[in-house]
């Protein structure tokens, strides 16, 4: 048996600790096993909002992994030269759908869209969180006040119910869903940290494999039942990565450094 | 000639119009000052559409935490009785009606309340619209903050919307550096006049016909 | 100042310290005020699974303040001759809403419905739980796949989305909700207890006044952020009720006498 | 002549296809038994509608926790592992196609899939249908426990059902006590005989034609 509320670092060594013992164990022991499989003209959702909750180590796995031709689904449109930016500006990135990819630093989608080189959809943000949730909920469509009159339900079914206007939205569901959690089980039971939950949880509903990356794999039973925010139906893939320097111990660490390098996106 | 409060001023002046207790989302940019000035022997409550309730003030520098930022992607700190959640809940929030108040920024409000603030169409520029038609049609109060004139003086207060819209009749209040309107049912309903302003100096300005209202 | 973590149970005395400080709270002194101001033929939301979560003062309550002609959206039509099963026996609902109103111990609907005395919506459950779902987040209806084919979706539009067929279901909104917690804040933050959260959360976005009743008030801050599963902003009043026999210093006893009061509904 | 396995056997044929690592949803009733049967060496993954994964066992009379119950509101545990969520997450989980089996009851079950479990129709009955409409439309596979004949002698395999419908091509497989049934093309395919029970023996009783598939 394992000892409760001991840390696991190592999560090969857990892997291998669990196999042949009959005990699920969604752990893989690193990024590239957990972005495997992802194909040419996969669409593929990708947590974060700016940089909270963004899985930076597997979207560079899947820069790495070097499937093309991709429909990114995110809320934004990459920061700088890394990550997402890395991945456009490689020509990986067939379309991206969106609510907001215009940054003070989207210089390499900005520089695409303009060259007509990568596809876009825009999307309004709670049209985008909506859709993916009804993706994960199995809802064919649904009917959202949001966007009517705009031109972004240009050409959309529209119905007016009870006085008030809508337009129908469809479900955006994924081959694969990328995100970033805070701590994870062997079963794939998800908590997160502050506001990088955000799009996580809904995106790990909606992705035919989810694949988590996580600061913390904790023993089964560790997280408390009340408080798992992503049950481990979900989620596929469970991935632990380096903890973040400004994240010592589980608990947050002000520090000046910190104040430089993640507080703007 | 004093025609125009400055921009702190309009911040405090919208911040005198929240209720105690209101829940109120402010949207990037000039919005986000009213935090500033939200009375300190009341409580408020911030919204943020990347999913919290009970947000507080910038931190100082050194503490900083990179997970916990508000929709401009600035860094923010939590207050007692704060609350996480996911973005379909945090948008639920929103078109659900429950925000009481949202103040958004504009390039143009029109006579029956249509907000452009996402895009001025203009060819080449990236679209980006984020989380503000969903404020604009979700929030039970939709105030704008804006300058009366933009940088080419001309009047963002317009009888038609010419740039693309954000959301339609959703505008409720229109707080600008010269005067606050109301939408009413036939146009701009001036709420109160700032520094030397006046119902004529207003339509001259606008070019759109204008009422006085009680305020 | 108010000392963290202290438990307040005279809800009363923290309601007369509060006010006129410019503070927010919801806390309420007495079911009376809870359900003050339901209305003649109001519609209801009431939480609760059998007896899981059901908010049995509050109900009690409602049964004291004497609206009439009511519309009860419950997932259970009543247990034995209390709560709703009371409500229903002295003729004060004009219709249910619910998914499973043939229970056991529900000979009190049973008659009356075999009498034609009271109305019934039966809804598939899910259907339930996302119309109103769909009340409290803005959705003006939407697709789903249950019931297609069954008499519960005669006379309904339908459609086939990408290959499946669906119906369309509108949202369940109503005057009040009336849910039961397990902690809750002045502020109206709620959190729950094991299968008792079923309904409570949606149901407390779906009206226009939310009423929890809570087995403790604690102060505010004392519930963690990230555990928050009822953000205040869907509540508007929150009274605390006598804590359960069963709930002692808020952690559940197991004892002989809960088994033989509790378990079967 | 031993015609039929014993509604504790079926149990335990159910529980031996159910894969490693499933989600699954037990009905209520006769499908609870499964649960019984499920290899302890393995870890498959209850579900409950009312809200909970990794729902463990009936608890000691002296731990009944009211507030722990399942979809037949009968006392339960919680495992290591375990999480609550509410009801509109419970059932997207179900309709959005997360779960892997469930195992239901049926009064008919037709040969293109179609469930009837839910309402005999009986005029005076109190319709109650409770999550079955969304376990059937919403599982990878439903699987249905059952009894071969009704109490009257009746088959629960039919041609088309007469009672109303729970769901319309849903069922994937039906476990009787006479045989096991997988539903195909055109019609039911017998894939697995129990006792003494033939293909001929089977169609007699249900008065269908069945054909006989490699399981």
């Amino acid at each position: 048996m394992f000892a409760i509320r001991t840390k696991v670092r190592l999560a090969n060594i857990l892997t291998m600790r669990l196999g042949g013992l009959g005990m699920i164990s969604k752990v893989v022991p690193a990024v590239a096993d957990a972005v495997a499989g992802v194909a040419d003209g996969d669409t593929i959702l990708v947590g974060g909002f700016g940089r909270a909750g963004q899985p930076v180590e597997l979207i560079d796995a899947l820069l790495a992994q070097g499937a093309r031709d991709l429909t990114i689904v995110s809320n934004n449109a990459g920061n700088g030269d890394v990550g997402l930016a890395a991945l456009l500006a490689e020509g990986r990135v067939r379309k991206m759908v969106c609510s907001f990819p215009r940054q003070a630093d989207s210089h390499v989608f900005d520089a695409l869209y303009r060259a007509g080189k990568v596809e876009l959809e825009l999307v309004p943000q709670g049209n985008l969180a909506e859709r993916i949730r009804a993706a994960g909920a199995g809802i064919g469509a649904f009917f959202t006040p949001t966007g009517v009159g705009t031109v972004l339900a240009e050409g959309k079914e529209t119905r007016s119910i009870d006085g008030r206007d809508y337009v129908l939205e469809y479900p955006i569901r994924a081959q694969f869903a990328l995100i970033s959690a805070f701590k994870g089980d062997r079963w794939g039971n998800l908590v997160y940290r502050k506001t990088a939950r955000n799009f996580g949880p809904i995106m790990a509903t909606a992705a035919a494999i989810t694949v988590a990356q996580v600061d913390e794999i904790v023993e089964l039973g560790v997280l408390d039942p009340e408080t798992v925010v992503t049950p481990g139906i979900f989620v596929n893939r469970v991935v632990q990565v380096p903890e973040r320097d400004w994240l010592r111990g589980g608990r947050f660490v002000g520090q000046q450094e910190s104040a430089a390098t993640g507080a703007t996106a | 000639m004093t025609s125009r409060i400055s921009r702190d001023e309009l911040a405090a002046r919208i911040a005198r119009d929240i209720p105690e207790g209101s829940y109120v989302n402010l949207g990037i940019g000039a919005p986000t000052l009213v935090s500033n000035f939200l009375p300190r022997d009341q409580e408020i409550i911030l919204h943020t559409e990347n999913g919290m309730l009970g947000m507080g003030e910038e931190p100082a520098p050194d503490q900083v935490d990179p997970d916990l930022i508000n929709a401009g992607k600035l860094p923010v700190t939590e207050l007692p009785g704060a609350s996480y959640f996911h973005h379909a809940d945090s948008f639920g929030m929103m078109r659900g009606g429950h925000v009481d108040v949202c103040v958004l920024g504009a390039f143009q409000v029109s006579e029956r309340g249509d907000l452009a603030n996402w895009s001025t169409g203009a060819p080449g520029s990236v679209p980006a619209v984020g989380g503000a038609m969903d404020l604009a049609v979700g929030a039970k109060q939709v105030f704008v903050m804006t300058d009366l004139l933009g940088k080419d003086g001309t009047s963002k207060l317009v009888a038609a919307c010419s740039y693309p819209l954000t959301g339609v009749r959703c505008v409720t209040r229109v707080y600008t550096d010269h005067a606050v309107f109301d939408v009413g049912e036939s146009g701009f309903v001036i709420r109160e006049l700032f520094a030397d302003n006046t119902r004529e100096s207003l339509q001259a300005l606008t070019g759109l016909s204008l009422t006085e209202g009680a305020s």
